[in-house]
């Protein structure tokens, strides 16, 4: 084992449970003071096949994955042989005695435990996590613990399971405890959920749609307790008029959705361009084109998120790069959203949405609420010409005004017009709001510098490459620099991120290299870029190999 | 109130002799007759889509959202569900809400949301001038079928009436009373409220004359009777010769989506700090 | 006058038949040898209003209408009140005494000569048409001949009304004939409908929508002789799977819409892109966002148009700047999308769609068949992985052989795979055919230079600016480039065109400057940015003014 | 041809147990009697939708058109307008066909478009892992809605019924035999051919039980008659508990899209170039 790092997979076939296993183990490293990371790694059907997940707990924050296990949870064969050569030289497999053959480490007799506890075959996931328990030289006590809070059915029979294997196993290397604070430990999309909560969410509207579904799931879990709406419509052109709505009677609307989803919501988007109605979208990105893999990633979307919709207007599009950072921009994209009147879209991939991170509960950029417009508020003028273009928002009923939103150009009342001066004076209008937009932006740090902030080369990346960037960019000494908004895009603040650079290489997952060419609008003309488009993330060791062929 | 107040300043720009007319006059009057009965116009919201229909958008003065074409029932529910004390008014047209947006025209009358939508049937693209539409009569000949339609209308009563609507009625530009009360139950009405109305297009499709000549007025005993409606629906099918009847065909009373998901009060920002605490502590 | 140059206004209600009035104008000035272009500016609405056509017959090509008119032909008093001031010197104004008030110039007495020869209010038109054609000194022959072919209805009660306006008025000044062979003159839409056909058409598939929408009427009423099929389903999302069906089936489609329809297709042109699917699509941009001015023109959709759709996948962007040009680009559309297997975007806009203009019937593309590759074709394999890129093309029903077209990531048989390598390769597969594409556009001459081409300064624009921009450039001794094809971006003709260039002006009708934020892709960067967007061309004079005041 | 030719090498994914399978089997036999009763496997395609339904396209070895969530009809409409040759079958999901492209399914009825839709009703988003769709029943349980959906199914017999649909019957996936003649009977249909399959997930929606203690088979003496079949429809609404008829419910002839726009002969190189020469010089 390294210092302070340990990785783990658990493998096994879809509808075993990897995804809860490995969030236990995650859960698990994370309260023994790591700060962890996880990537799930599913092909698109729900019994059999084969998952993995990856969980990955280190000092520093982690967000991208090690090729090398020091644990290899096996509950299938396939298991050990599609991940035998990630095992570590001092790793361990622990595996299903029944399942796995051939293989040395430490068995679980998973079928005899589950036979003596009468317990069914899917908790044979809490058995090989007992027997990993042991193996790590976790202490049943903390380990019963994160059971029981991941674990919500038959909590007491999945613990006789796990600790039978527990009691069973050996310990293999005892997983030292780090002296920090415990974060807690969540998903991209539960992080987004959170964040959109905390914006002031009161109805989200969503068509099912990996990766970005189980935003939905976990919304719909908490409407009891948050007091918000969650409501799956016939298509994602309801889901998003059905946000627009919302935003004309005042109440604060999310939708999320996938590439496939997105395309149908542009039409509505060019509207909230043109009204000016708040809409917040989080698009989650997957591989395409088309449904291409529907469960693995992809960074292929930034010019759609930046121009999906006729015609010109300003929107938000916020790229996170971790949980934390995803809820941080799901509150801010709600807060400017409704302040600004314009669309906004978190852009997250597969790997933000559905990967697990620690995050730092109190990292939270500054509440953007809605400033109280100055101006006179009677007669109401929904399209008032403000020296800001932010026109007061006031929703119906109100005694004596006449609110009226329009999808044409419009005069200031929101009537219809064909003319050729209040075409240009409302496209300046939406314009300057933009100009103010960017503003604020400019004094919400979007632009990260990470790696080695001294060094004259920069690693360019966006969203879910982030951390991976970061730790090629330690590693070989370069420079990393991650804009999480793209739009506006804050020139100030990637000028300075960018200062002293000579040289660029850009990291994404995707084919063309959409950031590079998309900072060339701005001046900057990258060197070198380094591209992954096989629905995989890059893990650490790859992106240090890519990197140092780049730099050589 | 005064009718006139219930017009904008906004130029109106139909063709004269449109059937649009006859339907902002109703319109107009069945809002008055309902702010005297309680429900003041500054909460009625209408909906309107794209089409010579949605300009009713700009010549009317109440408070609008001039949509998307097709689109007006999902942006109505969200207007509904987000504040059910507004009385929603979709304004739609045959294009646009049995065309291109059909199926949220399924999903409202499916989900018996308790909106009102008024589509102004004048079975032809009029804005886009005068192509046919899904209840332009079969070989309609219109600017993309100039040999005549390849396509039987289909009959809107009857598709609302099997997806579910709770109140459903045939209206006539020509006649604006029955109209004005047409539209006027149906915004009382709890739940989804359909009227397919025969409005006259002057110029790309006008039949005045099959109409005048074609219509009835449906007698209103069996209103709650589903057998009855679908005769009634099925009576004339808007392709081969048939009386045409009109007014009220269909009432029933059924718990409205709005109904079955209660808006929830807001979370106090304090308590919503909370719940966010709680969830994390929950993970550590 | 000015030499070789006329200009003619006609104005009057909508349902007048303003449209048809300019179009038999330009059909006679077509006649007299000029080199014709006619503007048509009209409200969203069917009766009533004020509609006017501005028609400019010139030695040169003329693109652009000029602010002064020759003739003014009033139908209301409208026309006088608002284009009063565009009259030249020395033109002359030709009215409906009936409807026109204090006034000087022709007068015709429509009311009188339609109750003389019982003609409806429709008729009108003829009458004034008749007044100018005298006051303009063409012959009754010629005038009776083009009446003929532009009127297709009572086609002798037209005639007798015009001939009673004729006669009536007096000639103000004799436009002289140039000694040119004639060329016809077609609108935009009417020229991509022709090119289509010529691109081997056998499905058109629309749902109405302006500026497109004349492209199925003019093709519906070709069906017979095309033997063609015009269809309008019930929305845009019916319309391109109907032609991605009739791709699979190996017959040629194309769709015609704008910016709100072309949202509801990209999740369609994504499905095209990575199942390797021939479409053409013509994109009529109109004034946005949303609705906008749904009947005046933008050039705000370069960006939706190219990267419109989830995922990346090459596509052929073609911008015409006339109707000669939109002719050209629909068959090499229709062929470059078929021998490559992607979907093909035309990129029009309300001034070219709707807009008239003469064109040389001679003047077209070599065409780009599809080459029947050599590479083995049994046992057939849908995604082959040739050398190309381009796999063969077979269509169902082929005995013996299973033929599969997938929206993911499949294998070279199209069945679904979600394997990296697969993925990576068939990525690749794509984006090798776009670099042939890219070597054939090359040859294309896919780069206009016009203007003084010995210019270091550049006017550089794209799509309907063209020919504003050629007059400036020609007045102001500017060079003019303007790209056809903006992808595959054509980098080598673009630097030709390009070459020892060291000032850069763009000249676009948008907002945010797309081609000056595009071409930064490619290492060029705008000095200035001449923008207009308040739904109206540039004329030929506000560009000149705008073009001194950036050079100066 | 064996059963087994039709079957393709790919690694089957659906959970074990699943109705699919049953599907699969019944379409894989209609196909060898079709076959063998002069339609020839390599003329049908099948357009699959996005779902587990839409695996069909990897696992069976015949054509298709792998599209995308939703929109089999209108790719099949395509296909078939241009090929009318060939035999098309939509493989589609209740998700997929009652949801998302809901109205391709109405304009497909209307049309009486020559094609095939099977629907996989197992009432639930299989796929992406459990959520109500259009016909599951009031308050089903999924992951959008862990307290119970709040609206009732509609009835997607009914609806086609309404639409115009020539040809519509209902199918389970543990009746093999009946789905198999199912869906001979519909490819050979000249018009709109429905199947509702009741598709049992054995994993999100496993109605088993139920459909076993419902089903009963249709009597087939009526099958022209339109009440008849509005009754039939009807008996069952997919929600209260009721006798859940099976077979074929409705069937009558009707002209079909494709007989009204019949395929043109395209023209040859040299005419096309004459007719362009024609609109040309009739504009100068
Ligand atoms: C997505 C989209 N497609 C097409 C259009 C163009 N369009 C505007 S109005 C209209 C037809 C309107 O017909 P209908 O709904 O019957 O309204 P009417 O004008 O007859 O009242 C169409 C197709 C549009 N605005 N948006
Ligand atoms: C436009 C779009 N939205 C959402 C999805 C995601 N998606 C894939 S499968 C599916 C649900 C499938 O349910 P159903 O059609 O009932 O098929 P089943 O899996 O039950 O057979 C969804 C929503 C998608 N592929 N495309
Ligand atoms: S075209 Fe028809 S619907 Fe439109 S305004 Fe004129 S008469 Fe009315
Ligand atoms: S989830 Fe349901 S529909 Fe999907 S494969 Fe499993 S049993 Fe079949
Ligand atoms: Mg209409
Ligand atoms: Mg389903």
């Amino acid at each position: 084992m390294m210092e302070s790092e340990v990785s783990v997979l658990v493998g096994g076939p879809a509808g075993a449970g990897i995804s809860s296993a490995g969030q236990v183990v995650a859960q698990l490293l994370g309260r023994l003071g790591y700060r962890v990371h996880m990537y799930l790694d599913y092909p698109s059907r729900i019994k059999g096949g084969h998952n993995f997940a990856v969980i990955r707990g280190s000092g520093g924050q982690p967000g991208a994955i090690r090729e090398k296990m020091d644990f290899l949870l096996a509950l299938n064969q396939e298991t050990v042989g599609l991940h035998r050569h990630n095992l570590a030289a001092d790793g361990v497999i622990v595996y299903d005695a029944g399942e796995v053959k051939n293989t040395s480490g430490i068995a679980v007799a998973i079928r005899e435990i589950l036979a003596e506890e009468d317990a069914p075959a899917v908790m044979g996931n809490s058995a090989i996590l007992g027997a990993f328990a042991r193996a790590a030289g976790i202490g049943w006590n903390l380990f019963e613990d994160v059971l029981r809070l991941s674990i919500p059915k038959a909590v007491a029979l999945n613990l006789a399971v796990a600790r039978r294997a527990y009691d069973a196993a050996e310990e293999h290397e005892r997983v030292p405890v780090l002296d920090r604070p415990v974060f807690p430990v969540f998903s991209g999309n539960e992080a987004i959920g959170i964040g959109l909560i905390e914006g002031e969410l009161a109805n989200y509207f969503s068509y099912p749609m990996s990766p970005t579904s189980n935003i939905m799931h976990f919304l719909a879990g908490l409407q009891e307790e948050a007091k918000i709406r969650v409501f799956q419509p016939e298509s994602e052109i309801a889901v998003v008029l059905m946000a627009l709505g919302c935003a004309y009677s005042g109440t604060r609307a999310a939708v999320g959705t996938s590439g496939g989803g997105y395309c149908l919501m542009t039409e509505a988007i060019s509207l909230a361009g043109v009204a000016e109605l708040p809409l917040m979208i989080v698009l989650g990105q997957r591989t395409g084109p088309s449904t291409g893999l529907a469960t693995y990633t992809a960074q292929g979307d930034l010019y759609f998120a930046l121009n999906g919709g006729h015609g010109e207007f300003p929107r938000l599009v916020a790229a996170p790069g971790d949980a934390e950072e995803a809820r941080a921009w799901a509150v801010a994209g709600m807060d400017l959203s409704w302040k600004f009147q314009v669309p906004a879209i978190l852009l997250a991939d597969k790997v933000v949405c559905e990967g697990m991170f620690s995050l730092d509960p109190d990292k939270i950029l500054k509440r953007r609420q809605e400033t109280p417009s100055a101006e006179s508020n009677s007669p109401y003028h929904r399209y008032a010409l403000t020296g800001s273009g932010i026109s007061p928002l006031r929703f119906p009923p109100v005694k004596g005004e006449v609110i009226r939103v329009n999808s044409h150009v419009h005069d200031t009342d929101g009537i219809t017009t064909e003319d050729p001066e209040l075409t240009r004076a409302m496209a300046e209008k939406r314009w300057k709001k933009e100009r103010i937009l960017e503003g604020e932006i400019e004094e919400m740090d979007p632009v990260n510098i990470l790696g080695a902030r001294e060094s004259s080369t920069a690693l360019l990346c966006w969203g879910s490459s982030k951390w991976a960037c970061h730790e090629a960019g330690e590693k070989n000494g370069l420079r990393v620099v991650q804009p999480v908004v793209l739009s506006p895009f804050p020139e100030k603040g990637f000028a300075r991120a960018m200062d002293g650079i000579d040289r660029i290489i850009t990291v994404e997952t995707n084919e063309t290299g959409q950031l590079s060419r998309f900072i060339r609008e701005f001046g900057y003309h990258p060197d070198d870029t380094i591209l992954k488009y096989d629905g995989r993330p890059f893990t650490v060791e790859e992106l240090d190999t890519r990197v140092k062929e780049a730099v050589s | 109130m005064k009718g006139e107040d219930l017009y904008s300043h906004a130029q109106v720009t139909w063709c004269p002799g449109c059937g649009n007319f006859g339907v902002r006059y109703a319109l107009r009057e069945a809002l008055l007759e309902l702010d005297r009965d309680g429900i003041p116009v500054e909460n009625v919201v209408i909906v309107t889509g794209i089409g010579q229909h949605g300009k009713m958008f700009d010549f009317m003065n109440i408070n609008g959202f001039y949509g998307l074409h097709g689109r007006t029932i999902p942006i109505a529910a969200g207007i509904h569900i987000a504040n059910p004390d507004l009385r929603v008014i979709c304004i739609a047209g045959d294009g646009d809400c049995y065309a291109e947006g059909l199926e949220h025209l399924v999903f409202g009358a499916k989900r018996n949301l308790d909106i009102t939508v008024l589509v102004h049937d004048n079975r032809v693209y009029g804005l886009t001038t005068g192509q046919y539409t899904p209840t332009s009569p079969f070989r309609f000949r219109g600017r993309s079928t100039p040999d005549g339609s390849r396509e039987h209308p289909f009959n809107p009563l009857e598709l609302v009436l099997t997806s579910g609507a709770t109140f459903i009625g045939r209206g006539y530009s020509r006649r604006q009373e029955q109209l004005k009360d047409l539209i006027r139950e149906a915004v009382l009405h709890r739940g989804f409220s359909f009227i397919d109305i025969l409005q006259i297009c002057v110029t790309y499709n006008d039949m005045t004359e099959y109409y005048n000549s074609h219509i009835y007025d449906w007698d209103q005993d069996d209103l709650g009777d589903f057998e009855a409606a679908c005769r009634k629906a099925r009576e004339w099918d808007y392709d081969t010769e048939a009386p045409i009847g009109l007014g009220l065909m269909y009432r029933s009373g059924k718990e409205t989506f709005e109904e079955l998901c209660p808006v929830p009060e807001q979370l106090k920002p304090g308590e919503r700090a909370a719940l966010v605490r709680k969830i994390m502590d929950e993970r550590r």
